[in-house]
């Protein structure tokens, strides 16, 4: 299970290598990758902080969740921190089991659950300001109940 | 005793650092130590409704005890992906 | 739009690279791989035929669809031909698109109609014997009009 | 006139080719065609509930017209993928 929060460009095909498995009939891949624009506003480039060690944690436990839950084979979960450039990865998740629902069903699941919980946070560089992003999906605003706040 | 208190994003912004080394008594909770922190920090109060916390990396609740010698983490709602 | 049936291997980097675009958010890659097992039976290498012009038309014609219907950024699909040993990858489509929940959408999508639609066909080679697999998915054995056949 | 007959997996091992010259007239339709490629391989004839077809690379239907010079696929369920 490939696990990694690292400043480095995330590599697919290591990825795929690391989930790879003589069982596996499908292998779903997705990327986060970062967008030109975003509620109606152009962004220059993103700047991600993160908590390495809980959010490797954190992503581990979620991607054995998943293991288990979908049935997978094997399952990787990358996140990249520092500034990323529009078009560059900043999540990369590949999950490989038996058959393509689980795969596509497999991926959805786990890249909700991080955006949830996973100690990572970006900030938005426009041309004329900057904001860090509160996500709406964070267990703090939505998910969380009040006792955990 | 110290607690190590974990800042991110814009509390660590608003704070202007990443890490802070407070006293920790006793019956000290994740509360507690939060509003010691605040003493030090009090442009950090407008964040607090949306904070949630973790002890040596894992969720906590407010009311949970922090261990002598812990990290405690203040987490501003997560935006990866 | 990527579009291409092949004796080669399959380039994940460069249908990737292929799909990207500024606005893209999230890009979802499929990889169909060759599994050691199907139907109880063990699986030593499949040898894929195809009406490679037709395929590709096929596969264009549904990519098209799948960036109309899920307002995709770009789409590639890639299909192998030939001898392919587990493990090595026989279909790969990648979407691009501006959020999540499209991405795992349209992929999935894709890999449904591929299944019923495009002409490639493909051969079990077991220890004991071969066969050639009639897709249960396929248009003639379960979409078709009777019309059609 | 002639149409071109081509042949997939199953069906071209058991014909023992790929692609088959047949004589083609005006009048002529899918099912006269294949009716035609039955009469010199009649090993294919268990394949034909569920064969499908294509004209020049589009999927056709059994009273479709061949247009001489056409290339008439045989297609037997597909497993791509």
């Amino acid at each position: 299970m490939l696990i990694r929060v690292t400043p480095d460009e995330l590599d697919t095909a290591e990825a795929i290598q690391a989930v790879g498995s003589p069982a596996a009939g499908a292998i779903n891949v997705f990327l986060g990758v970062v967008r030109d624009n975003n509620m109606g506003r152009t962004v220059q480039y993103l700047e991600y902080d993160a908590y390495p060690s809980m959010a490797e944690k954190v992503m581990r436990e979620l991607a054995e969740a998943a293991k288990e839950r979908f049935g997978l084979e094997d399952c990787a979960v990358l996140h990249r921190t520092g500034r990323l450039e529009i078009g560059e990865a900043s999540l990369l998740i590949a999950v490989s089991c038996g058959h393509r629902a689980e795969s596509f069903e497999a991926g959805h699941w786990l890249v909700n659950e991080i955006k949830k919980k996973v100690p990572v946070w970006k900030k938005e560089v426009w041309e004329d300001g900057e904001a860090w992003v509160e996500g709406p999906e964070s267990l703090g605003i939505q998910q969380a109940p009040a006792s955990m706040r | 005793m110290n607690v190590t208190v974990l800042l991110f994003a814009s509390v660590a912004d608003r704070a202007g650092t990443r890490r802070v080394e407070l006293p920790c008594a006793a019956g000290d909770t994740v509360a507690s130590v939060r509003d010691r922190l605040l003493e030090r920090f009090p442009q950090l109060a407008a964040a607090v409704p949306t904070l949630m916390y973790a002890i040596n990396e894992e969720y906590a609740r407010e009311s949970d005890p922090v261990p002598a010698g812990a990290t405690l983490a203040m987490i501003p709602p997560v935006s990866g992906g």
